[in-house]
């Protein structure tokens, strides 16, 4: 079908029309919310479908008349674009259905600018990932850029969301700085910057290292990779819930989907010690965030933190398919790339789901540290239900799709000792152990988000009141669960998906084993392992339907209520339960070096003694400020140039003349 | 999917279920005799299951139906991992469905639902021990995973009948790598299935303990399965330890009068090893909360260990 | 006949490096103009040997206008300056006067030795005037640099053009003449202005002095 | 039909005598918005007729109109009379401030027209000496423009931009002398030796050893103009203490016109000496210019200034392309002087509301633009973010071609081009964003702001980075060819 990529464009630019329909209909709140999202939420339900018919279709390629006259828009649809576009797509339904029913009068913005720049930036992601020339990807990748850090500065009346802005800013443009200069080093001297021509470029060893090291800068920088991870927890929690659930939740992604444009199919050749770069730098940055989330106190930053961990395991995944793919076993290659993006697509719907979720818990409760929230389970059930599939889903638990993309990637590191050197042998164990801590940290992680926030009694009064989600906002929330549940219980046909994303990129995909297994998910085959969930989770439910009528069928249901047992001491009052920084305790202890703790404890007589503890991060003191500082150093110098002296001024002149000339005639 | 096949299936979850009480009266048995206690009789657990079954179940007027939910979902859960081990038989349709690594994530199923459960009345005592029930369950669940990544490692893979069918035919030599798997498994099943020297499963001191904090607020038929669940916890731990350690005397597939065999050695296995249980009891004190990560510590290094000598020395 | 005015030239010129170096030592502002003055006398001559010598009819004109506005215009334009705004006779330098002179004498050298292989080139008659006239820009240069007052700074600035319609007489046979005749009108708005500034200067800061000049700049 | 050349010159040439005596009135606004115009619709039909024809001189071959200079005509006519339109409510601003008096008004209106007439004569003129003599007077007359208000501030930065400028200038002089010594070798002295048009003609058999000192005298010369660093001091002050609109045509016009002098010299150096002497100092000097601005933006309290900066970092970017040569760098050069003019323009008729409302250019008193005016606030906001080179808009598109240009000829320059486009982003954008966002205690504005030529010059701006019309890419190719040879 032709339909490809002129049916997206079509879709982007009806996008856009949203956009300046809402620029229109400025302060008409009603418009902007009941009829333009609900219309861009079925405009991307209509781009997944087309994404799902192109994954499988031949790639296409269109010029548009726009851009620089030497070098026009390039757009090029393949599988591994139709990949990235379906998630972006689905993700944007569900959010943009969300979105509707969230914005609510006065608050930061008008609804039409908020609609304009959010549209702006669904289409520039779409059009960054179907970009088929160096310019195309720059000037979308830093719309993307630009459009989202107008919607994370909404209200920007408040200090901290304009620094988180412009932290975030700049670091995106920093990221952008090094990824325009590594397609400036792919290009070897042709001048011409169309992928096609990129591919075609033969570079040698040295140049190829230094375009791969630049490529995992810059688009570290934009993953939140950890050097360059600080602005991801500031500017998340900064922007509105459904924008920060389309920064997580995808944003992250098209990173992803640009390091794998430029390692796998810019560049031919792989070297070995690339894949081991990225495997550390991609675990480092699992177990900083993982560590990080199971101590915050914001819930959103929790979740911020815990993206970082999530786009950690996934670089892990596309370093060792780097790994196995440049000893030329490109079977396991196939296997960890498939975890890797597997793990892309579920993380990209759970978490954006958790996001929603704090976000109608900060509608209804206008509160987002842990330590005020609490018991919202008994008035906002729908939301609580939803939110649970969607933790359960980000601990990475059995019968959810997160935990089968942490199956493929435990999977795929048994087969490691195939590896020739002895020394990657000997990584395996260390790399296997480091993704099961991280994995069981993310449990420990989720149940402190779910408890705080959802059990337990209500930690203020004024949650007694908490309203649930609207309409708009469940049907999006049920639509990314329903999602999150069919990732983990159909692998086999999610499978089938990837499989023409890896044949493109490795060569091979697991297609044909896997399918011939039916309901199991064989990667390799049956003798070494297999995993089936829906078995799995019909075992349990078997296990839970016997014992319930065991139960109700020998004895009785009957059920009294009382108070609960308060071991003699009456006065238990709600401030009494765990609170977040508690809960987070024992990690804190456990993982003191990782962090800079700053505690304050009350000395003895002091009139109200108060205890505060603050977590930071050490990549901000030792990194952040010192660069600062020379650059601070850098311009005072160069600030001494102009002391306002005039017979200075003149000097500076004469010597200029008397140097060019001496140059001139030498 | 052979008839033997279900048949042997069906066979090892009825005889888990049946015999999961038995064996923790029987370790509570041995470790009143080796402090010189006069014992409970070996059938008093069946008769608190019997009598808890009988009473109203009284539930915390703030319980959500979570609270309601989480003991069906946790005694599921294990009996699904009992059904999972092969203790009788190595033919089990289920197993292709779950290998080693969604087993620990069964395990870990069941304990996140049941701290959500404990975390949901809002009292103190439940979410202090959910907290630390998910102190222990993330360090001791790596640990478990890279013990049965070791014997993945030995029979070149994860579902768990082909483990043993490896482990059992091969002639008998000694595995350094399995030792130490050996030990990191014995500290980790102390740690999981709350036994002394991380937690005392008799006492009732608030501040001490961790598996009593998360039941503390159920009561009658909710107790009830949620003993019963540990109880099938412990079994299927010691199941996982038979199988990797002392896999002999199995029933193989085509066999079904092996079958018949396979019961006896079974609980005599079962015998021995909870023996060995309440004989490591009696000789450990209970640790300080915060000693038990660094315990916990040395069983996923012993893990680790075994791993790297199982790929360096090959053995 | 070529070789005398070739020779009047080479005087001329020199009499102009002379004139030059006097107004770096000079401490005096009004025999800095004076100074000034006969820079403009000497230039008018050698225009005129150059007009003779090679026929150019135009030449004579800008001679008549270098004339009028350097030796008669501006001089008194500078005098009623200095009387209305009663400027102090001495000028103040910011390094002495003996480092300037050397300073002078190396720049010399150097404009000699960069104009020399361009200066045997030129068909015109005043062939090695060339170097000298950058000596006399450079110098004039250097004199703006180490004057720390306005009025000083404004006559190294007009000697600076001198030299420079002295390179242009002498290299080139003069512009053509639209073109003098423009540069002409640019120095005569530029005097009037910096006479303008100057009254300005005076009543905001009550002195000449270039130094109360320096509040613009980084901190 | 009437020469459109000679309209271009006439226009201006009399506007500035009506505004001489008509100036201080409040209807002298209108008139210096209407002359503007007038030259506007003038330059385009100058520009059409080129299109058609080609090429075209006029009197005797004393002007000469190619495609290189026939779009820096039109560009500097346009943002002539968007800045006449913006300095209307500015001056009634000012007026009510009291910090114009009516001669003052009159002095600016005929001095602006005067200005406009020298940039244009500048531009237009096929001799030589006629361009020193043009850049000599638009010197002098921005000078006047920059002291009108007569503060102390004004008076030092009209004192230095004269003497520093007047300095550099000289040096050109000299530089034009040498030239027109070589040219009389080889074409003779019956006038015909300082018309560009004969000297690109015959530039092959100039002597190679007059042209490269001509051209060093030449380029400090009219890079003084331009403001390159090592002789840049006297721009920031001029910049930041003139009136707006003079602030707004000065980073905008006057250094493009400079830029264009140095590339009339480089095409006839490249031709005389066939090395790459003169590239070799445009780079090196332009790279200077954009690492150094860069720290220096870091170091800003005042608005106007950081942005003076700013000109200068991009006018370093510039020399740089033209510095790199061939046809990409060329036409990206080229590129880029429109859509820099463009937007820095915009950006100070933001700025110019911005100081008006707050009283003063100091950026920490400037705060929450957006919330008092939301015209004004988008304005500086999105102009800082194109001028920073963020994609959708032009600069972008022009600093792309530079850049990788560069990486192919010079691979050595790209690190420090991106690490000062870096520290320029940084620190510009974090003293812009507290100033457009945020709280604020500013009062609206008594007049409605001139909100339309800031959006229209964004408007352009946008489009050139996304969308080059056929024409507008032809001309610049021909441009190009022209300079790159």
């Amino acid at each position: 079908m032709s339909l490809g990529v002129e049916a997206i464009l079509v879709v982007v630019a009806a996008w856009l029309v949203l956009g300046l329909a809402g620029l229109f209909a400025l302060h008409r709140f009603w418009f902007v919310a009941r009829v333009l999202f609900p219309a861009g939420g079925a405009l991307a339900l209509a781009l997944a479908a087309i994404a799902l018919a192109g994954l499988h279709a031949s790639a296409e390629s269109v010029v548009l008349p726009i851009g620089l006259p030497s070098l026009p828009f390039h757009f090029r649809l393949d599988s591994l674009s139709a990949f990235f576009i379906l998630a972006i797509a689905a993700v944007a339904a569900g959010v943009s259905a969300f979105a509707a029913g969230y914005f609510r009068r006065g608050e930061g913005t008008p609804p039409g600018l908020l609609c304009l720049q959010y549209h702006v930036f669904l289409a520039s992601m779409v059009l960054v990932v179907l970009a088929d020339d160096a310019y195309a990807f720059m000037v979308m990748w830093e719309t993307m850029a630009l459009s989202s850090f107008f919607l994370v500065t909404t209200n920007h009346r408040i200090p901290e969301i304009r620094n988180a802005g412009y932290l975030y800013l700049l670091i995106a443009h920093i990221g952008a700085i090094g990824i325009l200069l590594c397609f400036g080093v792919l290009q070897a001297d042709t001048g011409d910057y169309t992928f096609a021509n990129l591919r075609a470029q033969q570079l040698e060893p040295f140049w190829a290292s230094v375009a791969f090291l630049l490529a995992l800068f810059g688009f570290g920088a934009k993953a939140g990779i950890l050097p360059l991870h600080v602005w991801l927890p500031e500017a998340h929690p900064a922007a509105p819930s459904p924008v920060s659930a389309l920064m997580s939740g995808v944003m992250l992604k098209t990173a992803v989907y640009g390091f794998l444009r430029i390692t796998y199919d810019l560049m031919p050749t792989q070297f070995w010690w690339w894949g081991v770069v990225v495997l550390a730098v991609g675990l480092a940055t699992a177990l900083f965030g993982v560590v990080f989330a199971a101590i915050q106190v914001d819930m959103k930053r929790l979740l911020a933190y815990s993206s970082i961990e999530n786009i950690g395991l996934i670089f892990a995944g596309i370093g060792l398919a780097i790994l196995f793919s440049s000893f030329g076993m490109q079977p396991m290659a196939a296997l960890a790339l498939t975890a890797a993006l597997y793990h892309v697509l579920s993380h990209a719907f759970f978490k954006s789901l958790l996001f929603l979720g704090t976000g109608a818990v900060l509608h209804a409760t206008s509160e987002r540290s842990l330590g005020k929230l609490g018991g919202l389970i008994r008035t906002m059930p729908w939301v609580a239900w939803v939110s649970l599939i969607g933790a359960l889903a980000s601990a990475g638990l059995p019968p959810f799709g997160g935990f089968v993309s942490e199956w493929l990637l435990l999977q795929s590191f048994l087969f490691a000792p195939g590896l020739p050197t002895a020394f990657l042998n000997m990584l395996v164990p260390a790399v296997a152990a480091l993704i099961a801590l991280v994995a069981a940290l993310a449990g420990y992680t989720m149940v402190k988000f779910f408890g705080v926030i959802f059990l337990g009694q209500p930690r203020e009064e004024k949650l007694a009141h908490a309203r649930d989600a609207g309409g708009w906002e469940r049907i999006g929330m049920v639509w990314l669960a329903g999602a999150s549940v069919l990732l983990g219980v159909l692998p086999v046909q999610v499978i089938a998906l990837i499989d023409a994303v890896t044949g493109q990129l490795v060569g091979t995909g697991l297609g044909p084993v896997v399918s011939r297994s039916g309901w199991l998910l064989v990667p390799v085959d049956i003798e070494r392992a297999s995993y089936g969930p829906a078995i799995f989770l019909a075992g349990v439910a078997l296990g839970f339907g016997l014992a319930y009528a065991f139960v109700r069928q020998l004895y009785h249901g009957r059920t009294r209520r009382a108070a609960p047992w308060d071991c003699g001491y009456p006065w238990q009052t709600p401030r009494m339960q765990d609170s977040a920084e508690g809960f987070g305790q024992p990690i804190r202890q456990i993982f003191e070096p990782l962090l800079r703790v700053q505690r304050e404890l009350p000395r003895a007589g002091d009139a109200q003694p108060r205890y505060r503890v603050s977590v930071g991060d050490h990549f901000w003191y030792w990194l952040y400020q010192p660069v600062a500082l020379v650059v601070e150093r850098a311009a005072g110098i160069v600030g001494l140039l102009q002391q306002g002296r005039i017979s200075v001024y003149l000097l500076y002149s004469f010597l200029t003349v008397i140097g060019i000339l001496v140059w001139v005639t030498r | 999917m052979t008839l033997t096949g279900i048949a042997s299936q069906i066979l090892e979850v009825v005889a888990a279920l049946a015999l999961a009480p038995l064996l923790s009266g029987w370790v509570s048995q041995c470790r009143a005799w080796l402090q010189n206690k006069s014992a409970p009789s070996l059938l008093q657990p069946y008769r608190t299951l019997h009598k808890l079954f009988n009473k109203d179940s009284v539930l915390a007027d703030r319980a959500s139906s979570l609270f309601r939910a989480a003991p069906y979902i946790v005694f599921g859960c294990m009996a699904l991992a009992c059904g999972i081990v092969p203790t009788l038989s190595t033919e089990l349709p289920l197993s292709p469905a779950a290998d080693a690594i969604a087993l620990v994530g069964l395990f870990a199923l069941a304990r996140v639902f049941i701290s959500l459960a404990a975390m949901d009345v809002g009292t103190a005592f439940g979410t202090l021990g959910a907290r630390r029930e998910m102190l222990i369950g993330f360090l001791a669940e790596p640990a478990l995973l890279m013990v049965l990544f070791t014997a993945s490692l030995i029979s070149q893979s994860t579902s768990l009948t082909t483990i043993v069918e490896t482990l059992a035919h091969r002639e008998l030599a000694i595995y350094p790598s399995l030792a130490l798997a050996g030990v990191a498994f014995t500290i980790v099943s102390l740690a999981e299935n709350a036994r002394v020297p991380v937690d005392n499963p008799a006492t009732h001191l608030e501040l001490t303990m961790i598996h009593e904090a998360l039941i503390l607020e159920y009561s009658g038929r909710h107790l009830a399965l949620l003993e019963w669940a540990a109880a099938l916890k412990l079994f299927a731990y010691s199941a996982i330890g038979l199988a990797l350690f002392f896999p002999w005397g199995v029933a193989e597939a085509e066999s079904p009068l092996a079958l018949l065999l396979a019961a006896p050695v079974l609980v005599l296995k079962l015998g021995i090893g909870g023996a060995f249980l309440a004989a490591l009891e009696t000789v450990s004190a209970k640790m300080r909360i915060f000693r038990v990560p660094e315990f916990l510590a040395t069983a996923f290094l012993l893990a680790v260990m075994a791993m790297l000598t199982r790929i360096l020395l090959g053995a | 006949m070529s070789s005398l005015s070739g020779q009047l030239i080479n005087f001329f010129a020199v009499v102009l490096l002379l004139l030059a170096f006097a107004m770096i030592s000079q401490r005096r502002v009004l025999s800095l103009i004076h100074f000034f003055t006969m820079q403009g006398i000497a230039l008018v001559a050698a225009t005129v040997v150059v007009a003779y010598a090679t026929g150019q009819s135009h030449l004579y004109v800008s001679a008549g206008i270098t004339l009028v506005l350097k030796v008669f215009l501006i001089p008194w334009l500078l005098h009623r300056v200095i009387d209305r705004l009663g400027v102090r006779w001495d000028v103040e330098t910011l390094i002495n006067i003996p480092t300037t002179m050397l300073i002078g004498i190396v720049l010399v050298i150097f404009s000699f030795n960069l104009a020399a292989p361009i200066s045997e080139l030129s068909s015109s008659i005043a062939r090695g005037t060339l170097g000298i006239a950058l000596a006399c820009v450079l110098l004039s240069f250097m004199m703006m640099i180490t004057r720390s007052k306005a009025v000083p700074q404004v006559i190294g600035f007009l000697s600076m053009e001198n030299g420079l319609f002295f390179a242009a007489t002498a290299a080139t046979y003069g512009m053509p003449m639209v073109v003098e005749l423009g540069i002409a009108l640019d120095v005569l708005v530029g005097i009037l202005i910096l006479g303008v500034f100057m009254f300005h200067i005076r009543e905001q800061f009550d002195s000449l002095d270039i130094r109360h000049l320096e509040k613009l700049k980084e901190e | 039909m009437i020469d459109a050349l000679f309209l271009v010159l006439g226009i201006p040439l009399l506007g500035a005598a009506v505004l001489g005596l008509t100036g201080h009135r409040d209807f002298a606004r209108d008139i210096n918005a209407a002359f503007s115009l007038g030259t506007l619709i003038a330059a385009g039909a100058l520009t059409a007729r080129v299109i058609s024809e080609g090429p075209i001189f006029a009197w005797d071959r004393e002007f000469f109109v190619d495609p290189l200079n026939v779009f820096l005509v039109t560009l500097t006519a346009f943002v002539a009379f968007t800045t006449a339109l913006f300095s209307r409510p500015y001056m009634q601003v000012e007026k009510e401030h009291g910090k114009m008096t009516p001669n003052r008004l009159r002095l600016y209106h005929s001095m602006y027209q005067l200005f406009s007439f020298t940039m244009l004569l500048a531009l237009l003129t096929n001799n030589m000496g006629i361009l020193w003599v043009a850049m000599e007077a638009a010197t002098l007359t921005t000078v006047l423009l920059v002291s009108v208000y007569r503060t102390a501030a004004s008076l030092e930065a009209a004192w230095k931009y004269f003497i520093l400028c007047g300095v550099g200038i000289a040096q050109a002089l000299f530089g034009t002398v040498l030239l027109y010594m070589a040219a009389e070798k080889v074409v003779g002295a019956e006038g015909g030796a300082l018309l560009w048009t004969h000297l690109d003609a015959v530039k092959g058999q100039l002597d190679p050893r007059i042209i490269t000192l001509a051209f060093a005298f030449l380029f400090i010369g009219y890079g003084t103009k331009v403001g390159l660093v090592p002789v840049h001091n006297w721009l920031p002050d001029a910049h930041a203490e003139g009136p707006t609109p003079v602030s707004a045509v000065l980073s905008g016009l006057l250094l493009n016109v400079a830029l264009y002098a140095i590339l009339r010299c480089k095409v006839l150096t490249d031709g005389a000496l066939q090395g790459p002497l003169a590239g070799q100092l445009m780079i090196g000097f332009g790279l200077l210019s954009v690492v150094a601005a860069a720290f220096f933006i870091s170091r800003q309290r005042d608005a106007k200034r950081m942005f003076a900066y700013s000109s200068i970092e991009h006018m370093g970017l510039m020399t740089f392309a033209f510095g790199v040569g061939g046809p990409v760098a060329t036409y990206a050069g080229l590129l880029h002087m429109t859509v820099h003019s463009l937007i820095k323009s915009a950006i100070f008729f933001a700025v110019g509301h911005a100081s008006q409302k707050a009283g003063t250019q100091i950026m920490q008193e400037i705060r929450g633009l957006i919330r008092v005016s939301p015209m004004v606030g988008w304005g500086l906001m999105l102009g800082t973010l194109a001028i920073l080179g963020m994609p959708p808009f032009g600069v972008f598109a022009s600093e792309f071609l530079i850049l990788t240009t560069a990486m192919r000829e010079q691979p050595w320059a790209t690190p420090f081009l991106l690490l000062a486009l870096g520290v320029a982003f940084a620190s510009m954008f974090g003293r812009v964003q507290p100033m457009v966002f945020g709280e604020t205690a500013l009062k609206p504005l008594p007049h409605q702001p001139a909100a339309i030529p800031v959006f229209i010059h964004l408007g352009l701006g946008l489009m050139l980075g996304l969308y080059i019309p056929p024409y507008l890419d032809e001309w610049y190719r021909q441009a190009a060819r022209m300079v790159a040879g």
